[in-house]
């Protein structure tokens, strides 16, 4: 286990969630690709603190910070999915297309 | 912990915040204009806040662990404040708010503004990304406030996911960033790593996450689908306070704490700042909606204050200031008539916010017409109005820095601009009304509106009071 | 070496999954996926001596995000994207976009060059819980505001009208 | 009294202001009176000047001037504004030419009561024919070329407000407008030789003119070319080849005002300029050498187009031109008193001759002489003023023409023989058309019964001034040139070319000669046009119809002008054109941004523009806005996330694979 | 005494009043509009009896902090050059007023933006400082673009846009020349008169680039050649008293702009130039008239006319001569006269018979001889008949541009031939000739149409016979301006 390992890591699940992000019709499965990206940073985080600044703890708090920020994304993204899906009864985003031009 | 006394506006703010949304509990649903009041009295108190910080600079300002108090943060942060009351006035007119929800409105308007203060005070990554978030997570919830209408719907959707992605990519950014500096703080960086690409990718990429709020090419997408659904309020409130906290967080790291022109960034942030302004007047042209017309127009505009960034000389940060007050007076009054005159608008005329609706706005109330003529006149920066000495300053930093392509794109953009701002003239003053009866103008309303057309020909006319206060607070304190 | 055949599997657990979570038709495989893809991650962060973000990430990501998905895929009764098709005209766009930003970021994981793990775990929470209620009060802070909001959002969101 | 000569150009202003503004427009109109009454005060002022001038014994040149305004210039690098003059120069000429205008001028006013009664305009043409004269007087006094110039262009509005007196009829509208522009034309070459003057000298004062002439300050190619440049503006206003087409047009005006100002004054007023600024002339022989040529051209041309008119006036217009012909050749010859002496009796005569033509249409209503003849008994008194007239023009002793025919041949044979016979051939010309002339209209049976039957005597009016101009052309050859008078009042500034006069002798044989071919010639018109419907000349006509008709094409040059007139019109055309398709859409386009406000404010504005539009500039316009607008048209929000990780993925591959 | 500003300033107050009048009362919103308007020209012409004819500098000079932290003063003053273009002004702006009063859509709106325009244009005149310059100059397009747009012509809108962006393109990159001047001075100041001293210190090139930027918003403005588009149409769609306006005071401002920055300024850029400046005069003159020679609508021949008018302006200017400058301020207050005389008289035919088109007139002069009678003599004013005035400015120009152009001017000179015969061919076409029977009820002139129309005509009679009074203003400053040049 080296830092380049763990970067390599987070950058696959960076661009997997990105991936995910451009990919998924469905709102949902955007929100779990934009959650891998987050994770790939906090994987970061970690992986830095650990490797290069051994010292303190403020990758990993800020890792924390992601997380928390992460989720508290998502419970919001969801109650909006919720709601789009009670008005419009659709959670595919090729189909949010009023607002255009 | 040192200095966290200087934060006591921010902390107010939202402590205040949250006792809107208690009080919620407390007023029933019918009363809930009672909750707009509070709100912005509680901005107002914030903004006194704010003045009694810049009254007495010796206590109140400082660097703390995470956050500078000086003029320039306190001057924005003021800006903020006044917009939000603004929007608030605005609010207490817009009819298609849930009064019943009024308290979440307010408490998540007040929580969003402190976040953007934080943003305005930050010289930490760390600080800056949580008030980011904040001010986004609100905004989403904000921009979906008529949760019954599908377009209020997509809009916050779209916001939203465009909004979860760019901080997903700005946290990966401040990952990388803590990887190579070992800090997430700004200030005090070693000047080696100017040299170092993957902190160069580090930088670009949580310059992404500030540009989505600034709407920066290329982050603006989201900006005319999220404007065009958000209750009129809420988008006069988006188009300026968050974009013109973003410029000041830029404006702060790449003109003071890592200089743009240290970074070798320079030309990429003029291409941004021309691509900004070009894609936002040339996709102007084609819209009908003053919405969204004019959600384009405050693309262009960012455009033009990223301009005083790229310069990065003196001028050019006062020319931000300068531009973005300004800018509050010019936007809120241009997204204030739009609100009433569509609020007004004929029934069965399809799109309210249509370009149609202003149709001969001129005769019948012709004063405010003439102050939407101002206020567009001002967003093209037409002399003697307000816009025209923003715009002036700003170039004069380009062509002082020697940006005379970037200055030569701007003015050129600004010509181009004209014609959609006239395309509103137009139906105002040249297309036949479909009736003679005056507008109905409320009191909050036409404070907001007067407020506005006053700081757009009387700063258009005489901007010595602004402009030697802005000299005077853009003096930084590292 | 055990640690590396740890790390390794680990990864290409989090790798795996996050493929699936990505591809999979059925939107509840992927929620499951993703919380697969996230404890291993959380095994991953117990390695890189973070026993706190372990803590975190297995508690609010695991035992709450994941949950949470398959709790709302489940309500919206929309389980299955089986009439769409998976592959989709994003798709070779995607692809090549992170082809290219591959290449960049191997080249950035390449170039750091760290001394190997340099001292024994030691347990953070401590550490962490003094920089939260200290230097980082204020994002604390600021934090709890932001659930705040959330919580706001989501009540405001999910409430039925009352009148419709 | 030389003090208020300028009272004799203001005078006549003033009286055709206070006619324009004072009296209402009525055909019982007072106003005549008016001008009349100026105009005498002018003649007997003019006549008093006169009197001064030629009573002195040494050539009079009294000039005063007044400061008109300061022109800011640089001169020899020094930069002052230099004062330019409003003032009068009497000298020879100049009172010569005042006493010819006021006494013309004033005999056209007096016939005008006859001829115009009852015009519903009389106080227009009043006020019209004092400004004119006032315009010619101050031709004349100006001391300085830039009034000259001014007044010379207010003649040719007042002709042109003359000419289209009667404007209501197709015919007077456009001779008007031809006979300014031709003019106009001819001015251009004045006002540049102005330009080139003042360049080269800093001044438009004749007296200092004349001084730097003599400094040699405008000599060699620079005198020449202003000497041309004037040239062509006499060429314009004398009608003078190749510019002559507009006079016999502009008989479409009131025959006095043809008598006034197309046969004494105005279209004098070329020659006359020569003649002030001959001394820049005798600076440059090219320029002579040119004017002689262009006024022998034109004596002859217009001779010979006079044979086969039979409009009167026309045959008039084209002796007028030919006569002026005559002028400029002799000036051009170094004839510089004989060109003005012919000046002088031909204004007495030629006026006396339109004059007549006016009392013969006044009486038969026409203009066309086929249609007259007889009319001797019918109006005796026209007849004979006519007669004296035409033996004057003729060149007949003793009349005035003879004098100052005979004493232009002089000038023409000393200058080159070869010009002189072709010169003699256009005097024998002269001769032979208006004994056509007289023999169409006053000779032989009545053509017409009716337009006969009607005709009478002209009112005491119009005799009167006939009478009087009739004894002038009778005598004022015979008192100007007794004992070289007229070369004492004219004497030649410089005395270079004098030297070369004298060089050759002119045969008295010769001019005994022209003389004798010149009755001869009148008698063969008489043969030629003696029967009742002149078989001879028609036969004639008959035999030489190509001759005749290149003749009465007038050689084809209004055939040109007009040509010449359309190339204009169709160049103005292309111009047009060029600059509502081509300019203000390249131009436009060029500039890149406006081209896509074109495309909407064309849409906005007037759906019919947006094609043309697309397609003049579809690129810019619509690929820019349109390009930038379908990135986004679809509202797909992960199309915009797929942009920026486009960005994000590039900024990852440029910044860390270089 | 702060006369510049109070005659600037004036309009202003009378456009504010207007502003708060009820739009239903007229009469009062035209009295208003009307007395400012006359307070401000008789004071302008009580300049007159003040003005210093033997100073080549600044008179009436007011100088104060406008934005001093921004180094931008308020800085007013007139010398020759520009008082006389003052007097024009206010003058104008009195007969296009009065010229106005037939307007009966939206009065109010109309004279608020009749005098707010009035404000823009006498302030470019009195301008001292770049900035300050700059905002007048831009004042004018946006009331410039309504009194257009919404009393014009069928295609008003499309010319009011085009007039604006076109107007406004120009002046922007003024706007980048102003800036580089500024930075490029030491010290930095945007004082013109200060800056009319620091171009020693700036090279050829730099000037170049900085001249190019100005010459943009000016020749636009002026319009020169191949800038010139936007004139027809605005003009030919813009209501009576705009046209007269425009092309009375507003062509001015650029040839004002290239005389008192372009080469006060930028001497060396401004001899750089000179070759290619004299081109488009003589382009601007030729083919201006030749343009007018094949239009059927009289207002756009005007307007055509107009271009070539201000062709004159170039090429005295290009002379760059004492002559010439003087020609090309005279030749711009004849212009302004006589042109705008003849939109008023144009206006007046279009408000009866409700068409400009020339063939669809004939033998008018019988029926309406006041109308007929003003229009020759101002047509005759127009084509450089001398005794009037534009002959004056004309042959000056002409006069000042020979010593350096020889042909160049001689060709100029055919285009006054052209200019005679397109006015000539439209004068003979409505006025000469058989009447129409379809005018026999043409009334003649009112009134009101012979107050705004004949002090006009007086005047270009008048300054025509007597230019002295004219010259002796600006005699001395531009003595001054043309001291150094060399020959």
């Amino acid at each position: 286990m080296t830092l380049s390992s763990c970067l390599l890591l987070s950058g696959a699940l960076f661009l997997i969630g990105i991936f995910g992000a451009l990919t998924r019709r469905n709102v949902i499965g955007i929100l779990m690709g934009i959650e891998l990206m987050f994770n790939a940073a906090n994987l970061n985080l970690a992986a830095f603190n650990h490797f290069l600044h051994p010292g303190g703890v403020a990758g990993q708090c800020l890792a924390l910070f992601i997380i928390a920020i992460a989720a508290a994304e998502v419970v919001v993204g969801l109650a909006l999915v919720l709601a789009i899906n009670r008005n419009a009864d659709t959670v595919y985003v090729e189909e949010f297309n009023l607002l255009k031009g | 912990m040192s200095g966290l006394h200087l934060l006591f506006p921010e902390v107010a703010l939202s402590v205040m915040a949250l006792g809107v949304m208690l009080a919620d509990l407390f007023i029933a649903a019918r009363h809930g204009r009672v909750l707009y009041h509070l709100g912005w009295i509680a901005s107002i108190v914030a903004l006194l806040l704010v003045g009694v910080t810049i009254s007495d600079p010796a206590r109140y300002q400082g660097v703390g662990t995470l956050w500078s108090v000086d003029p320039m943060s306190q001057f924005f942060k003021m800006l903020v404040l006044l917009t939000t009351v603004l929007c608030l006035l605005l609010g207490l007119e817009y009819e298609d708010l849930p009064p019943a929800h009024a308290g979440a409105f307010n408490a998540l308007l007040l929580l969003s503004t402190a976040g953007l203060m934080f943003l305005v005070s930050a010289v930490d990554l760390l600080e800056a990304f949580v008030a980011l978030e904040l001010v986004s997570l609100s905004s989403f919830i904000l921009v979906g406030f008529e949760r019954s209408r599908s377009k209020s719907n997509e809009g916050a959707i779209k916001y939203f996911l465009f909004g979860a992605f760019s901080s997903a990519i700005m946290a990966f950014g401040i990952s990388l960033f803590y990887g190579v500096a070992g800090t997430t703080r700004l200030i005090g960086l070693s000047r080696s790593l100017a040299s170092n690409p993957v902190f160069l990718l580090a930088v670009l990429l949580i310059l992404l996450g500030f540009a989505f709020k600034a709407s920066i090419a290329p982050m603006h997408f989201w900006v005319p689908d999220a404007y065009e659904g958000a209750p009129t309020p809420v988008t006069a409130y988006l188009s300026i306070a968050p974009k013109i906290a973003a410029m000041a967080v830029l404006l702060r790291v790449f003109t003071i704490l890592l200089p743009a022109s240290a970074l070798r960034l320079t030309g990429l942030l003029a291409l941004l700042a021309a691509l900004t302004m070009t894609i936002g007047n040339f996709t102007a042209f084609f819209q009908d909606n003053v919405k969204r017309l004019l959600a384009y127009s405050s693309i262009a505009q960012a455009g033009y204050i990223m301009i005083g960034i790229v310069a990065g000389n003196t001028l050019g940060l006062e020319g931000v200031m300068l531009y973005s007050f300004i800018y509050v007076a010019m936007n809120i009054g241009a997204f204030a008539v739009a609100q009433l005159v569509a609020s007004q608008a004929p029934e069965g005329a399809g799109d309210r916010y249509g370009l149609s609706s202003f149709d001969g706005l001129a005769q019948r109330s012709f004063g405010l017409a003439l102050a939407m003529a101002f206020f567009l006149l001002s967003l093209s920066g037409i002399p003697p109005l307000a816009g025209f000495i923003g715009k002036f300053y700003i170039f004069s930093a380009a062509v002082q820095s020697g940006h005379y392509w970037l200055a030569a794109c701007a003015v050129v953009n600004s010509v181009v601009s004209v014609y959609y701002y006239m395309k509103i003239a137009y139906h105002m003053f040249f297309m036949p009304a479909p009736d003679q009866v005056p507008l109905r103008l409320g009191p909050y309303l036409c404070g907001g509106l007067a407020v506005a057309i006053a700081g757009v020909v009387i700063f258009g006319v005489y901007p010595e009071p602004l402009v030697a206060s802005v000299q005077a607070s853009a003096q930084y304190l590292p | 070496m055990a640690e590396s055949l740890i790390f390794y599997s680990l990864a290409a657990l989090v790798l795996l999954s996050a493929l699936a979570v990505v591809t999979m038709r059925n939107t509840v495989h992927s929620a499951l996926f993703l919380g697969l893809s996230l404890a291993g991650l959380a095994g991953i962060f117990a390695e890189l001596s973070a026993d706190f973000l372990f803590a975190a990430q297995i508690l609010v990501y695991v035992g709450g995000i994941a949950v949470l998905f398959i709790f709302v895929v489940m309500l919206l009764g929309r389980a299955s994207d089986l009439h769409l098709r998976q592959i989709n005209a994003q798709w070779p766009a995607a692809l090549l976009v992170c082809a290219v930003a591959a290449a960049g970021l191997w080249r950035a994981a390449r170039s750091f060059i760290a001394p190997a793990a340099t001292r024994a775990p030691a347990p953070t929470t401590e550490r962490l819980g003094r920089l939260l209620m200290g230097g980082y009060a204020v994002p604390f802070e600021l934090v709890s505001l932001l659930l705040t909001a959330a919580l706001l959002g989501a009540v405001f969101f999910s409430r039925l009208e009352k009148n419709p | 009294m030389l003090e208020h000569v300028y009272l004799i150009a203001l005078i006549p202003l003033a009286a055709s202001l206070v006619i324009l503004f004072g009296f209402k427009e009525n055909p019982r109109s007072r106003a005549p009176y008016l001008g009349i009454a100026a105009m005498l005060w002018c003649f007997l002022q003019s006549c008093a000047v006169f009197h001064r001038v030629a009573a002195s014994a040494l050539p009079l040149s009294y000039e005063a001037n007044m400061e008109w305004f300061r022109l800011p210039v640089q001169i020899a690098g020094k930069a002052f504004a230099l004062p330019l003059q409003l003032g009068v120069l009497i000298d020879g000429p100049a009172a010569l030419m005042l006493c010819v205008v006021t006494l013309v001028s004033l005999m056209v006013q007096i016939y005008s009561l006859g001829y115009m009664h009852g015009d519903p305009r009389l106080r227009r043409y009043y006020a019209f024919l004092s400004f004119f004269t006032a315009s010619m007087l101050g031709l004349v006094v100006s001391s300085d070329l830039l009034v000259t110039f001014m007044c010379w262009e207010l003649v040719g509005v007042s002709s042109y407000l003359l000419i289209g007196f009667w404007f209501e009829k197709p015919g007077p509208a456009y001779a008007s407008k031809k006979a300014f522009i031709t003019t106009k034309l001819g001015d251009c070459g004045l006002y540049v030789a102005l330009l080139l003057l003042f360049t080269k000298t800093g001044t438009f004062q004749i007296s200092a003119l004349r001084e730097s002439v003599a400094h040699g300050y405008l000599a060699g190619a620079a005198a020449t070319a202003v000497a041309l440049g004037m040239l062509l503006g006499c060429i314009g206003k004398s009608a003078q080849w190749p510019l002559f087409i507009w006079l016999p047009d502009a008989m479409e005006g009131p025959t006095p005002v043809s008598a006034l100002i197309h046969a004494a004054t105005m279209v004098a007023a070329g020659i006359y300029l020569v003649a002030r600024t001959y001394f820049i002339y005798l600076a440059s022989p090219v320029a002579l050498e040119t004017a002689a040529w262009i006024g022998l051209i034109t004596a002859f041309l217009a001779a010979t187009m006079a044979i086969v008119a039979y409009d009167i006036k026309r045959v008039l217009a084209f002796s007028t031109i030919s006569q002026l012909g005559f002028m400029m050749c002799a000036l051009g010859a170094g004839g510089y008193a004989a060109g003005l002496f012919h000046l002088t009796t031909h204004a007495f005569f030629k006026s006396l001759l339109f004059l007549g033509a006016g009392s013969v249409i006044h009486a038969v209503h026409t203009n066309d002489m086929r249609r007259m003849g007889g009319l001797s008994k019918k109006m005796p008194i026209t007849f004979v003023t006519m007669v004296l007239a035409t033996l004057a023009i003729a060149g007949v002793p003793p009349f005035a023409g003879y004098f100052s025919k005979e004493l232009i041949l002089k000038a023409v044979y000393q200058h080159s023989p070869a010009m002189f016979f072709l010169l003699a051939a256009a005097a024998l010309l002269t001769a032979f058309y208006m004994t056509r002339l007289i023999m169409l209209t006053f000779l032989g049976a009545p053509r017409e019964e009716e337009l006969h039957q009607h005709a009478h005597e002209s009112p005491a009016s119009m005799t009167g001034p006939m009478m009087l101009l009739a004894s002038l052309a009778v005598v004022s050859g015979m008192a100007l040139a007794h004992a070289g008078f007229i070369e004492r009042l004219l004497p030649l500034s410089a005395a270079a070319p004098a030297e070369e006069l004298a060089a050759r002798e002119f045969p008295e044989w010769l001019g005994a000669g022209v003389s004798v071919l010149g009755a001869l010639s009148i008698v063969l018109g008489f043969l030629l046009y003696r029967g009742p419907a002149f078989e001879t000349a028609k036969a004639l006509k008959r035999r030489f119809s190509g001759l005749f008709e290149l003749l009465e094409n007038r050689y084809g040059f209004d055939a040109f002008f007009l040509r010449l007139v359309e190339a204009a019109d169709a160049l103005s055309r292309f111009c047009f054109w060029f600059d509502s398709q081509v300019v203000d859409r390249v131009f436009v386009d060029g500039w890149g941004l406006l081209t896509l406000i074109w495309a909407e404010a064309a849409q906005l504005v007037d759906s019919r523009l947006i094609d043309r539009t697309v397609d003049g500039f579809g690129l810019l316009s619509l690929d820019l806005g349109g390009g930038l607008r379908a990135l986004v048209r679809d509202g797909q929000v992960q199309e915009y996330l797929m942009y920026v990780a486009i960005v994000v993925s590039l900024f990852a591959a440029l910044l860390l694979m270089r | 005494m702060n006369t510049l500003s109070l005659i600037t300033f004036i309009p202003l107050l009378g456009a504010i009043i207007v502003l708060f009048l009820p739009k239903d009362r007229v009469r009062a919103i035209q009295t208003t509009a009307i007395a400012a308007a006359s307070v401000s020209f008789i004071l302008s012409v009580a300049l007159f009896f003040f003005f210093d004819r033997a100073t080549p500098g600044m008179q009436f000079v007011e100088h104060a902090d406008w934005i001093p932290s921004m180094g931008i003063s308020y800085f007013l003053g007139v010398d020759g050059l520009s008082y006389p273009l003052l007097v024009l002004t206010t003058l104008m702006t009195l007969v296009g007023l009065i010229g106005s009063l037939g307007v009966k859509n939206r009065v109010k709106e109309y004279f608020f933006w009749f005098l707010l325009l009035d404000v823009g244009m006498l302030g470019v005149f009195e301008a001292l400082d770049l900035v300050l310059f700059y905002v007048f100059w831009e004042l004018c397009l946006v009331p410039m673009y309504f009194l257009i747009g919404i009393w014009g012509g069928p295609k008003k809108e499309y010319a009011a846009i085009k007039f604006f962006l076109y107007t406004l393109a120009g002046s922007v990159f003024m706007l980048l020349a102003i800036l580089a001047v500024y930075f490029n001075s030491t010290p930095h100041t945007f004082d013109i008169l200060a800056l009319m001293k620091a171009h020693s210190a700036w090279s050829l090139r730099f000037q170049i680039l900085v001249f190019l930027g100005f010459y943009l918003a000016f020749a636009i403005k002026v319009p020169a050649f191949p800038f010139h588009t936007w004139l027809p149409l605005a003009h030919v769609e813009a209501p009576t008293a705009v046209s007269v306006i425009l092309a009375a005071v507003l062509l001015k401002m650029g040839v004002y702009g290239i005389l008192r920055i372009s080469y006060g300024m930028l001497p060396l850029a401004f001899h750089w130039f000179l070759p290619y400046l004299v081109v488009i005069a003589v382009v601007n003159i030729v083919y201006g008239s030749l343009c007018a020679m094949a239009q059927t609508d009289m207002k756009k021949m005007v307007a055509y006319s107009s271009v070539n008018h201000m062709g004159y302006c170039l090429l005295g200017i290009a002379g760059l001569s004492a002559t010439g400058f003087s020609g090309a301020v005279f030749q711009m207050i004849a212009h302004g006269i006589i042109t705008g005389a003849l939109f008023l008289l144009v206006g007046v035919i279009y408000d009866r018979a409700h068409t400009r088109d020339i063939a669809a007139f004939g033998g008018l002069a019988a029926k309406v001889p006041v109308y007929g009678a003003f229009m020759f003599l101002l047509c005759f004013a127009s084509l450089g008949l001398p005794g009037l005035a534009g002959f004056v400015g004309e042959f000056l120009c002409f006069l000042g541009a020979f010593a350096r152009w020889k042909v160049y001017t001689a060709v100029a000179v055919l285009g006054v031939l052209a200019t005679a015969a397109f006015f000539l061919r439209m004068l003979q076409k409505v006025f000469l000739g058989p009447l129409n029977a379809k005018w026999a009820e043409l009334p003649d002139m009112t009134a009101r149409e012979l107050i705004s129309i004949a002090p006009l005509a007086a005047l270009s009679v008048i300054i025509g016979v007597w230019p002295g009074w004219v010259l002796n203003l600006m005699n001395a400053t531009i003595l001054h301006m043309t001291a150094f040049v060399k020959p």
